[in-house]
């Protein structure tokens, strides 16, 4: 095979897809491009999104499991929304995923999957390979198992096995295409199979082939370079939400001197917290599997009463199971930070997608007047982050904290930049060991904060439950202007907290035609969206809200600034509602319920709709 | 973690006014506790009691320790967490048999197969105390209650059969009105590494009085009742003079003298499961007495010590747990 | 003994209360006093109140037991706010409630309690009767417990038993006090003890004493009459509210033609509707006693799959538990009555006292878009209407319902105008038994309700859950367009059903300068202090909703003609976030968090600060 | 109720494609499920099979009749609430290790200690299928995990055991691999009347292969199973050499042969619980065989029939069921 001599083009970045079966490994091919983009010193966001079934049926349109991901010279914020290059590895994927296609885009197909079956399967009548439906687009067409079969022939392994590295073969071919290094791959597969080293020779030869194909492959006549994006000086890493966030619970453990113990139980998109923490048993994290929700729940109130920094994590259906258990940790102002990684509901909805739908959950789901802080994240990193401040705010205000995440930042991975744990907020625990002045529900301190007096403690012995009690001594009571004065307190003590946290900023200017406001992992979407509009010439500007309950003390004022105000979410209006009740603004909204993030034109296109209206 | 034995009786009275019935069974059950908690030579604030929602329930209040009056059926899985949190905490559950069995029935089973090491006390009185009378999964078929006005049709549970069933590693069953059992009982299951579990029969007298009457009144009881004492046989009677042997594989209940001497009788080994399993289905059998005692015990380490144990070994492999290496990963790269 | 000559005085009605220890059987006294007062003929209204402990300490004002009545030949709504007479059975029940006694007010005392232990208990210094802190009130000491004693002698009983009658003791007088017949509570007697002649004869003879004692006692210068109320025509009783809305519940299954499946678990102040269902056997009720709440609420899912008229009840904690499953009978849409009767929150709370808190959490306390018809029952008759109209609306409709009762008004009674049967309105079910045109989710019709096929019909086999579901088919979907077409279809099914109610109605002019807005229990404070204000010429008038979600749908047009809007209720404002959000109105809270009910005073004083303001 | 049996398998096959994946034992199960329901006489649309969460739970969508895929654990209580609404459906719950036994425990000894009438097929693959492999409730202590990287802590639940402590009236166990062996185990567990626990061991060849290899690869199955047949002796061994006898209240494998005969061989019982105690006791126990079939079965009527007794006796004896005269209660009065 002579190489053949391509162009080089210079792109500011590229969106790319691999599509296949669940079982063609693209959720492995689409994480190691990630990483080697990350290295690279790209920019970059990722999508993956496969079935809610551990392998959906072999070739059908349920079975389409995809990575898409965005790389950039640029500060970008989105997987991106229409793609430069689709590899499909099967007509399911093919099916699903042509659409989203950039006209005269790149179409990578791994034709040996065209069998009659597949293409039946996927619902085509007829191949799609023939035909002109693919005309507009540039199609690339390899029998990649082929030419992994020839290319391991010299092994001794099954023709299955050796199919199974066909997506490195995939891997290798992109890599070519943006003129990348392998390095990064070559050391994860050493690595990964280190046990089996004929795997490892597979996997690496399938690579390389993939790679050295390209050199040969006469209808690409450019490969692409996209330069590295400029970050600010430091140690960076790509990394997943759930990873980022399990991080910032460990560092603020650590930071505040404390054991952390995890209860709960697994379901997705959570259970990777629970994995995460689990692997980090030489920090003396504790995880227990509970046999539910409510006893992971549960066992986390009494580990925070025996003085550990308690968590649980889980997603919505887990939630409803945990209310009656939040409401207990409300009434004893336990510090404990619940984690809801949201999905698509309502009930068992769509459990691997991702939703906003929880926001009304976490702010009103509880018997009685129980409010809680709420807190989200914007991004993958900024997991870490939120996680961390909710620890803090649970220690310092001895009180329970719902940080919500969602599907899509659990999953999807950006550059983080590793902070310098020093300079992190220290975290303020109230422990208290002195006897003197000592009263268990004893509220007399600025943050309303009721001392932590841990059993083993001499001297402070006491107790606490679910039934109402008087302030200061926290003995039940049932009377009546006490009861008014708790609940009155337990709400102050969540207003209160707004004087801590960091006061709302807009992107853009502090006033103008429209507001956009958005929380939780749509970040990323309304941001691009809200900087083309400004680059065009809008006066938007995007608030993008981290602390949900309370709000920045600032907001009210903000708002009023703006002729109209669009909040975008994930659900039908939730974060609506309350912005609506509280300010009495007629917000607009922007709402999308379809399991999956908002596009950055779907943003846009609302936002422009918004301003001309003026 | 021992201490001195300066601690008395009235260290553990809390300034709170017990707000049970009077002549409920429950007093004797926090009396005996309270006279036992000083003699177990350990500091007082290292106590900590856990309960759910019952009338039973309200135990921590009357305790001058640590305690958590938490939510319906849950305080086994708080004491579990709480147990991990801090392995010094001699961690004691009370709760009810609608706490413990009906909504709180998956915990239970949970914590005793884990075996964390705690100890459970459930006041059993057959119903729904708090709540005012309704039947609970330990009250027997046909029971006329609030919620059942023409008697109750699910089977009761045996709990002690439950507890076995459960892979539970202490299980035991006294009385309240039997003040000399119970004290001895409750010493034994603190002494358990593991998860102790007390079924002790409690009268409430407002909803289901003398529900256990056969087995406290004095002149049944020596024929209704079957003292457990390890390596002893199984005899009982207010003569003395009868006794369990096994027929096949039921026990039947024989009479002492001419054919049977103490013999041949069955001797107790709580550490013979299978054994235990026999005492436990003859809960509600009216032909054989009620066993009452330490039905099974093993040993078997705890769930908090391998949890120990891990995090110490992974402390050890890795030495320096080192957030910043954490952070890194293995595929970190440097801007400058 | 001679009797006394009194004078007789008229009065338009009159408000008292029994206040004694636990076990001095208040209870049982008050509610013969308002069955006699009903049959009487006068309208009435009950405030029961009782500690949260089977039996609190003996003599400690934790203890303390009331039943508060007013009574009147008018129309009244509420227990009333100032006793005309209080009855103080013990130290601490004269602690706890001399407060609320008018100025010149009644004071019956029954002296025997008055031990120093009992004086010490209840945390009086001195004996209150002695001293003059009793100035200003009619203060009546009788030694009730020797009378009894006295009048019971020759009865062979312990002297515990006899004093266990002294609550007839105070009954006899004050039937003697209102010039009423003993003819009801001789019945009582005769029946309740039907199985005890000794225990009927006791509580005879002490009520008859307590009845002539009063001839006798001269303090007493006066009795009073309040005559007959103005009914409507028809047959009355007395009811509560638990009894009113099991019976409605019932009347709906009879109605329907279905089978009433209940499965729940006990929880105060929820319990009595199992009690009573448990009753109903002979009409086919089938109660199952669940392990938990969750077990209750699934299975009541199970058994309206498998056709029965399915519901639930529980309590605040109780919700939270059964959240999960309510968002699978979201999904399923299936028809399903889930009750609350509100308590005092959050977490235990005040498990025996009444709050309207748990408003927020039926309408937003579900994971997911999970919307919800919410209800609420405004009296204790009403409970009767609204549980009978949940019914109607889960089974034309095919969604599930919560009503949202409280502890006041399951507990409190009021006289029921006994309903004719076959006025009541029609209930349509979805059952479908013919083959053609059948799919499992197939909502053409104008309600939005899809077909209820029960297992045991053949050729409609089928299967739902807690995925995502095609429209029409009910198969798997995770379709992203499909997602967001069932979440709003879910959504417009709710909303659909305003079309179906009563538009909601104003007492008073349809326009001015303040209207005062309720749900719930709190009903007839609010109309009471409306009437009040309303007869000293303020433009003032009340909107009560019955209908949570959807909202009547005038209710928008109808706020606008007020010059201000106020929201009246026991919680901290949670109907109110709701309204402004909807509605963009500035509404005022009146709010109350002590587990009681509204006075009628606290009403109208915020009416006319209010009013006054504009 | 009963029809001719015009059905066959292909009538129970729905229109859903199945998603497992290859080589699941799930679709072995499944192909049995299909096999018996057209033989049971049974109208196709008197069946309703009921699922929680899990791989196994999907098993509703695969069978053309009735069917619920409920939430995580809560199968057995929907089922309760089924059957008790419409008595005469053939109610089957299927669930998972972790659906059964972890969330949904509680449930599960609920409804075996009411003896509701239904079938409940346990797979047991010891491990969480559908979220990808954390260890459940029936995996063995140490095992490596994506939740437990230095291995589990948790003693396992011994799944008849537990159904025996919760009063299960009949309790069996078969293994996916076993075709021959299931389908009439399949078939008692519908015949009888009350809760049948069949716990279904499973291979998930992804997260947990081979998990039950042992009893499954031709090679041991012989000497690892210990095939339970009503009267028989427990005879096992690929020469039919070896046997169970009791030594004390334990098992002792003999050899048959000069010491021991066929006689000598504890017979099984299944309506003797203590024996199957003992049975219950030796999942685990690598010294002994792995009991598969019946090992329990009783007769007790079941909860749904007592309620429907219940309301008969009250429709009797209140034969006018009147609204009216409930709505009057007994203090009544009219205005005119
Ligand atoms: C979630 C929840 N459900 C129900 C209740 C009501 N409740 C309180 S205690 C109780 C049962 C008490 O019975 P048991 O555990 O036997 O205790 P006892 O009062 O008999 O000591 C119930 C049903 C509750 N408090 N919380
Ligand atoms: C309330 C709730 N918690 C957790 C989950 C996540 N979840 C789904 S299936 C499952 C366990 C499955 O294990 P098992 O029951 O053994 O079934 P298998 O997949 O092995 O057949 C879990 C934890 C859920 N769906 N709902
Ligand atoms: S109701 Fe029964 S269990 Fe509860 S305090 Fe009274 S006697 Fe004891
Ligand atoms: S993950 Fe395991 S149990 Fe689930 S379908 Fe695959 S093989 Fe079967
Ligand atoms: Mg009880
Ligand atoms: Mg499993």
């Amino acid at each position: 095979m002579s190489t053949v001599k391509k162009n080089i083009s210079e792109v500011d970045g590229a969106t790319i897809r691999f599509a296949g079966d669940s079982g063609d490994g693209m959720q492995l091919t689409g994480s190691q491009f990630s990483d080697n983009t990350a290295i690279f010193g790209n920019d970059l966001a990722t999508l993956p999104d496969f079935p809610a079934e551990i392998r959906a049926p072999k070739g059908s349109l349920a079975g389409v499991s995809s990575f898409q991901l965005q790389f950039s010279n640029k500060d970008i914020h989105t997987p991106g929304d229409d793609l430069d290059v689709l590899v499909a590895m099967n007509p399911a994927g093919l099916k699903v995923h042509l659409g989203d296609l950039k006209d005269n885009g790149m179409l990578i197909i791994n034709t040996a999957n065209f069998t009659s079956k597949n293409i039946k399967l996927a619902g085509y009548d007829d191949n799609p390979l023939d035909g002109n439906s693919l005309d507009g687009y540039q199609v690339i067409k390899v029998d990649m198992t082929k030419l992994v079969a020839t290319a391991l022939e010299d092994l001794g392994l099954s023709s299955k096995l050796k199919a199974r590295s066909t997506n490195m073969f995939a891997l290798g071919l992109l890599y070519w295409l943006y003129g990348r290094s392998l390095d990064s791959s070559i050391n994860f597969i050493q690595k990964k199979f280190a046990k089996a080293p004929d795997i490892v020779e597979a996997n690496l030869k399938a690579l390389n082939s993939g790679y050295y194909y390209g050199e040969t492959l006469e209808v690409i006549k450019t490969t692409y370079r996209v330069n590295k994006a400029k970050f600010e000086k430091g140690k960076y890493r790509n990394i997943m939400g759930n990873n980022a966030l399990a991080l910032g619970l460990l560092t603020a453990a650590q930071r505040s001197e404390l054991d952390l113990y995890y209860g709960g139980y697994p379901i997705t998109p959570a259970s990777d917290i629970l994995h995460y923490l689990a692997q980090y048993k030489s920090f003396g994290v504790k995880t227990f599997q509970a046999e539910d929700e409510i006893a992971g729940v549960v066992s986390a109130i009494g580990a925070a009463f025996a003085g550990n920094l308690a968590i649980t994590a889980t997603s919505g259906p887990g939630v409803a199971l945990k209310s009656e258990a939040l409401g207990l940790a409300v009434s004893t102002e336990l510090p404990l930070v619940l984690v809801n990684v949201q999905r698509g509901g309502p009930s068992t909805g769509l459990p691997t997608k991702t939703e906003q739908s929880d926001l009304n959950q976490a702010i009103y789901g509880r018997n009685g007047e129980a409010p809680m802080v709420v807190l989200a994240a914007a991004t993958p990193s900024d997991c870490f982050i939120m996680a961390y401040e909710s620890c803090r705010i649970a220690l310092k205000y001895m009180i329970p904290v719902i940080l919500l995440s969602d599907g899509y930042i659990a999953n999807g991975s950006e550059p983080w930049k590793i902070p310098d744990i020093n300079t992190l907020p220290k975290i303020e625990t109230r422990i208290q060991k002195m006897k003197e002045g000592y009263a268990p529900y004893n509220h007399s301190n600025p943050d309303l904060a009721r001392p932590w007096a841990l059993p083993g403690t001499p001297g402070m012995e006491h107790r606490v439950g679910g039934l109402e009690k008087w302030e200061e001594t926290g003995h039940v009571s049932y009377d009546p202007e006490n009861h008014q004065k708790m609940v009155e307190l337990r709400q102050r003590k969540v207003d209160i907290i707004a004087k801590d946290i960091a006061p709302a900023k807009v992107f853009g200017k502090e006033s103008g035609d429209l507001l956009v406001i958005g929380w939780g992992g749509t970040h990323g979407a309304i941001r691009s969206a809200v900087e083309t509009a400004q680059d065009k010439g809008m006066t938007v500007s995007h608030l993008h809200l981290r602390h949900l309950n309370p709000f920045p003390k600032n907001l009210g004022e903000l708002l009023v600034k703006f002729h109209k105000v669009m909040i975008a979410e994930l659900n039908l209006g939730q974060l609506s509602t309350i912005i609506r009740s509280k300010f009495l603004v007629d917000a607009v909204s922007l709402n999308k319920v379809q399991g999956k993030p908002f596009t950055q034109t779907e943003v846009y296109n609302k936002i422009t709709k918004l301003v001309k209206g003026i | 973690m021992t201490i001195e034995n300066t601690l008395t009786r009235q260290d553990f009275v809390s300034d709170q006014d017990v707000r049970w019935c009077p002549g409920c069974g429950d007093y004797a059950i926090l009396s005996q506790v309270q006279k036992l908690f000083p003699a177990l030579g350990i500091p007082k604030e290292n106590f900590l009691i856990i309960s759910g929602i019952g009338c039973s329930s309200r135990f921590p209040y009357y305790m001058d320790t640590y305690g958590f009056h938490s939510i319906h059926g849950r305080a086994p899985a708080l004491a579990s967490g709480a147990k991990i949190a801090n392995p010094d905490l001699s961690v004691w559950v009370v709760t009810g048999d609608g706490d413990a069995m009906s909504i709180g029935g998956n915990h239970l089973i949970h914590v005793l197969r884990r075996n964390i090491d705690m100890n459970i006390l459930m006041f059993n009185n057959r119903i729904y105390g708090l709540t005012k009378g309704q039947y609970s999964p330990t009250s027997e078929v046909g029971k006329i209650t609030k919620s059942t006005p023409m008697g109750s049709l699910d089977y009761p549970f045996n709990p002690p059969q439950l507890a076995l069933g459960a892979s539970g590693t202490f299980i035991a069953r006294t009385i309240d009105r039997e003040q000399k059992h119970m004290g001895p009982i409750l010493e034994e299951a603190h002494k358990h590494k593991g998860t102790s579990f007390v079924e002790i029969y409690q009268n409430c007298n407002i909803f289901n009085d003398g529900a256990f009457s056969d087995l406290t009144e004095k002149e049944t009881k020596a024929e209704t009742q079957l003292v457990l004492e390890q390596g002893e046989p199984m005899i009982f009677g207010a003569e003395k003079n009868k006794g369990l042997i096994l027929d096949g594989s039921n026990f039947k209940v024989v009479k002492l003298g001419s054919h049977y001497t103490a013999d041949d009788i069955l001797n107790h080994d709580k550490e013979d499961k299978n054994l235990a399993m026999l005492l436990s289905e003859i809960t509600y059998n009216p032909e054989l007495p009620v066993p009452i005692g330490i039905l099974y015990q093993e040993t078997k380490t705890t769930y908090e010590d391998m949890m120990t144990n891990q995090i110490e070994e992974a402390k050890q492999k890795n030495e320096s747990a080192n957030l910043e290496k954490l952070f890194s990963g293995t595929n970190s790269w440097i801007v400058d």
